[in-house]
């Protein structure tokens, strides 16, 4: 299969399902290395994004892509919002004109993003942050030909399971520098439930 | 947890509402923004100066804005930097020609957001200068980290590159003044107890019965240890010295500010300054000034922050120029 | 109790010298007493205005020292009115001459003490008058009891005679623009949580963690209802309605007070705000001017209060008229 | 017996440490149905007093109780301070020149001291204050020509409890209204201690 805007919607949707279900959790995990509004935050934006995804008929990928960025870029703020949105917008932009996309299309998408979330953050991998989650779903997607669902969600829950070991340099949790060996990074969970959200949309899971 | 709000998804947006309707001689919000600014912008051939972050630091940022210090200030959501398309309607709003600066606290967050906004804004053919503070000595500053966070002194900022714009100065100017004020003030707090988040509904932190908490950020970010709690001496002491430490203003003037995180009573404030200023002396610096009160909180904390400028003739009269932004004294 | 404190029965004394280190250029400490005096007192042919109570509520009295409202403030210890020596030490450092007026808040202690040192003043060959403020509408007014009691409308008062003394005005002027101003005050608190008296260690009173109480006292005296907490609209109907039954107000333009009791949020003041403006806005009463923050405070009491003052060209001047008191904005 | 320097400097030393060692109790009354004050203003006021009385050599009654009226008024602060300061200054007044007191001595003294309480705090009997200990002492003290040590402290505790179903009308108290109700003033149970410490001193309890 390839991801058309059909899957694409269906992503959007229930990665806002996952988040919303977690908005307490994932504040949780803000409130122990950072300043506890990373669920709120998150729970708003994505909230937005499906009001606004499900709004109208989409025929181009990347429309949808780009009106994901903007809602999280104008309707978050934080460090979250920005670079998610720089990721989407990023992705918007790779696959302009693609009625479908395949891993390999996935995979460079997700390259543009993870250099924008760079260039924004100025974090690199193994900094504790959302990175550490977008970076290896690409290498993931690069090495593959097929969308599997369940080897999206287990990659994505690896490398959310591996910030926890990791000491944070960048964001808010780089100030409890030690002290935040042994926490999960708040914006790799999302981004976990962002990837799950996707294997779910790749087996149909909705709509 | 108590609150005198009414929901607590928006409490940023009736505050804004709140300051506007509070001070409609001296400022008005930019319709469907949080964004607050004074009433005559854009001021003609003047510098525009926009500040803000996260809200739940009252009176910073909208507190400051009026003649003689911020034209605009920014509201995010509580402790979330706000978006840069809010930015960019405060920056279009206040530019009276000459340019915008933007005056931002080290965070990922606020960088982020308000450089997104500077490109859209150049992009729309304003320019757009920028400094970053970054006074609280509770952090390491190292190229691999995000560096030392702003707190307080930003207010200090606020009040210099305000006055310097009032006076007519360039957007290249009043960059060069905010680098030389950015470089010479530190900061540092310690806390009594959390905050609460009105949405995350519970304490950002726990802190024991007998125990407080030197160096916390403003939105609960640890600080340098957790220890029992001292007598306010001793803290005086901590602060300063930490204070101290990290810049050398002997034999210097300096601005005190010892500032309030929002539930500590003024009458300590007053019985930390009488020891930080004894401790001053001591060093021969010499305090050419000193503000007291709450400048920028965090909720309800209890807990305090101690703030050193070191001052020169330039610096010292900007400090002293009239303002009119209401939270200022 | 969880304090910046060093000793918890000398807090007055150290506040009042944090006070003086704090503002050396503007106020200074009688030696030995726990006055705070403007720098330059006596001023000659002024009438000083001097005034005082219970320490806790900072920044009440002390921060209100300065030109243009008072000469003196008394700070007795925590909630506990200063004696008669220590006011009579005020009213003598600020006598130009013409005069001492006092502005007392309607408490025993406090207008026994005033009066007591009045007594010896006189005495001494000063002339001196006073006003009590009881702008309290929580308390029933009558001549059995001891009446409304003086609560955060008293700092406007403050720089209603302040203006006129410095103004040149009389004694007699000054009495009779004071009697006209606490005529036209009324406020009324609420409270969230109880404040801490440093030497008693433990909260005054307890509420509920579901549970406020409207109409309390600076000092923790009860209020009219204890009662489940209400959304900030409804408290600030509630609050707004006391005031409004007990002065008509209708027609008229008004000062508009919002108070922070210690430990609430500005933020949630300025929620308190938008609703406020919006129901006497709705009465068609006219707002000039409108103040927020903490003006009197019961130490790390969470609550506010409101406080309308109806005014006339006269007292708009007076309460717009400059003043370098640190803690007035 | 009469009443000497003496007794008088007893009766002071004996009231304070009464006092010293209620300082919490009184307090917690006073956050009952005042502002939590009492304990600590009694507390240093006759600490203050111990310490000018003891600190030399008197001659006079009217001596003593006068440096204990300039004590209390000075030291104190609050409603009480000047209240109680007030009728030591009026016995003072009273005794002059006397150098030993009889109950009807001293019952005038009371008398003056009532007076000047009145006139200071404008209050009456029945308002639920320190006077409803003081009047009832002078009474008292005229009705009798011994200086009974037991019926002293009865009387004053008699008095002190009868606060207890009064409602209070002046000072702090009465903002509580109905609720003062049920409540011991805490001025009286300073009272009751001041008496009650004469009593010890009659006996001869100290000294
Ligand atoms: N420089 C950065 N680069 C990449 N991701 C970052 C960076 N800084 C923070 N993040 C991510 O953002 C998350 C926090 O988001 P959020 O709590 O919403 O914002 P804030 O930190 O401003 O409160 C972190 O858990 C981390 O994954
Ligand atoms: N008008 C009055 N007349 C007589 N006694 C009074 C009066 N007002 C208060 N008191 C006494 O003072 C006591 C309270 O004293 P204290 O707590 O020290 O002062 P404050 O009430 O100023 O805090 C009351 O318990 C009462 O006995
Ligand atoms: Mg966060
Ligand atoms: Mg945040
Ligand atoms: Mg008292
Ligand atoms: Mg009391």
């Amino acid at each position: 299969m390839e991801l058309t805007v059909k899957e694409i919607i269906a992503w959007l949707e229930i990665s806002n399902t996952n988040i919303q279900e977690n908005k307490a959790y994932l504040t949780e995990l803000d409130q122990a290395i950072g300043d506890g509004d990373h669920g709120i935050n998150m729970a708003r934006g994505f909230q937005e994004v499906l009001n606004k995804v499900t709004d109208q008929e989409y025929e181009a990928i990347s429309d949808v892509l780009k009106d994901t960025a903007m809602t999280l870029i104008s309707k978050v703020g934080g460090a979250s919002g920005p670079l998610l949105g720089t990721a989407f917008l990023k992705m918007s932009t790779a696959v302009k004109g693609q009625e479908s996309l395949d891993t390999a299309d996935f995979a460079a998408a997700l390259n543009e993003a993870i250099n924008g979330i760079k260039q924004r953050g100025k974090a690199t991998e193994e900094e504790k942050t959302l990175l550490d989650v977008w970076s290896p779903m690409a290498d993931y997607f690069s090495a593959v030909d097929q969308f599997s669902a369940e080897v999206i969600t287990e990659t994505a829950k690896d490398a959310m399971e591996k910030t926890k070991d990791m000491m944070a340099t960048k964001g808010r949790a780089a100030y409890f520098k030690e002290k935040s060996i042994g926490h999960l990074d708040p914006g790799a969970v999302t981004s976990f439930y962002i990837f799950s959200g996707l294997a779910e949309a790749v087996k149909g899971g909705k709509n | 947890m108590k609150k005198i709000i009414n929901n607590a998804n928006e409490v940023v947006q009736e505050m804004v509402e709140g300051i506007a309707a509070a001070y409609p001689d001296a400022v008005k919000q930019l319709p469907e923004t949080s964004v607050i600014v004074r009433n005559d912008v854009p001021v003609k051939g003047k510098v525009g100066i926009v500040s803000g972050g996260g809200s739940g630091h009252e009176p910073a940022h909208a507190g400051y804005v009026g003649k003689g210090m911020l034209d605009a200030a920014v509201s995010g959501e509580v402790f979330t930097s706000p978006t840069p398309d809010q930015v960019l309607e405060a920056i279009k709003a206040v530019d009276g020609g000459n340019g915008v600066f933007l005056v931002i606290k080290n965070y990922t967050g606020d960088v982020i957001n308000f450089e997104m906004a500077a490109e859209l804004a150049e992009a729309e053919g304003i320019d757009v200068e920028q400094v970053v503070v970054n006074d609280d000595v509770a952090v390491e500053d190292s190229s691999f980290t995000t560096g030392r966070r702003g707190i307080v002194g930003t207010v200090l900022i606020h009040k210099i590159v305000g006055s310097m714009a009032e006076k007519g100065a360039t957007l290249k100017e009043i960059k060069a003044v905010a680098d030389k004020a950015v470089a010479n003030v530190r900061s540092i707090g310690m806390a009594l107890t959390s905050c609460i988040v009105p949405e995350a509904g519970k304490p950002s932190f726990e802190l024991g019965e007998n125990e407080m908490e030197i160096g916390i950020g403003i939105h609960g970010e640890p600080g340098i240890e957790r220890e029992s709690l001292k007598s306010s001496n001793e803290i005086a002491e901590r602060l300063a010295e930490k204070v101290l430490r990290d810049l050398d203003y002997s034999g210097s003037e300096v601005a005190v500010m010892i500032n309030g995180l929002g539930a500590t009573p003024e009458m300590e404030l007053f019985i930390v300054n009488k020891k930080v200023q004894q401790i001053l002396k001591d060093k021969d610096i010499h305090v050419y000034r000193t503000y007291i009160g709450e400048f920028m909180t965090s909720l309800e904390m209890a807990g305090c922050s101690v703030t050193l400028m070191k001052l020169d003739d330039e610096l010292k009269a900007l400090l002293d120029a009239d303002t009119a932004a209401p939270a200022f004294r």
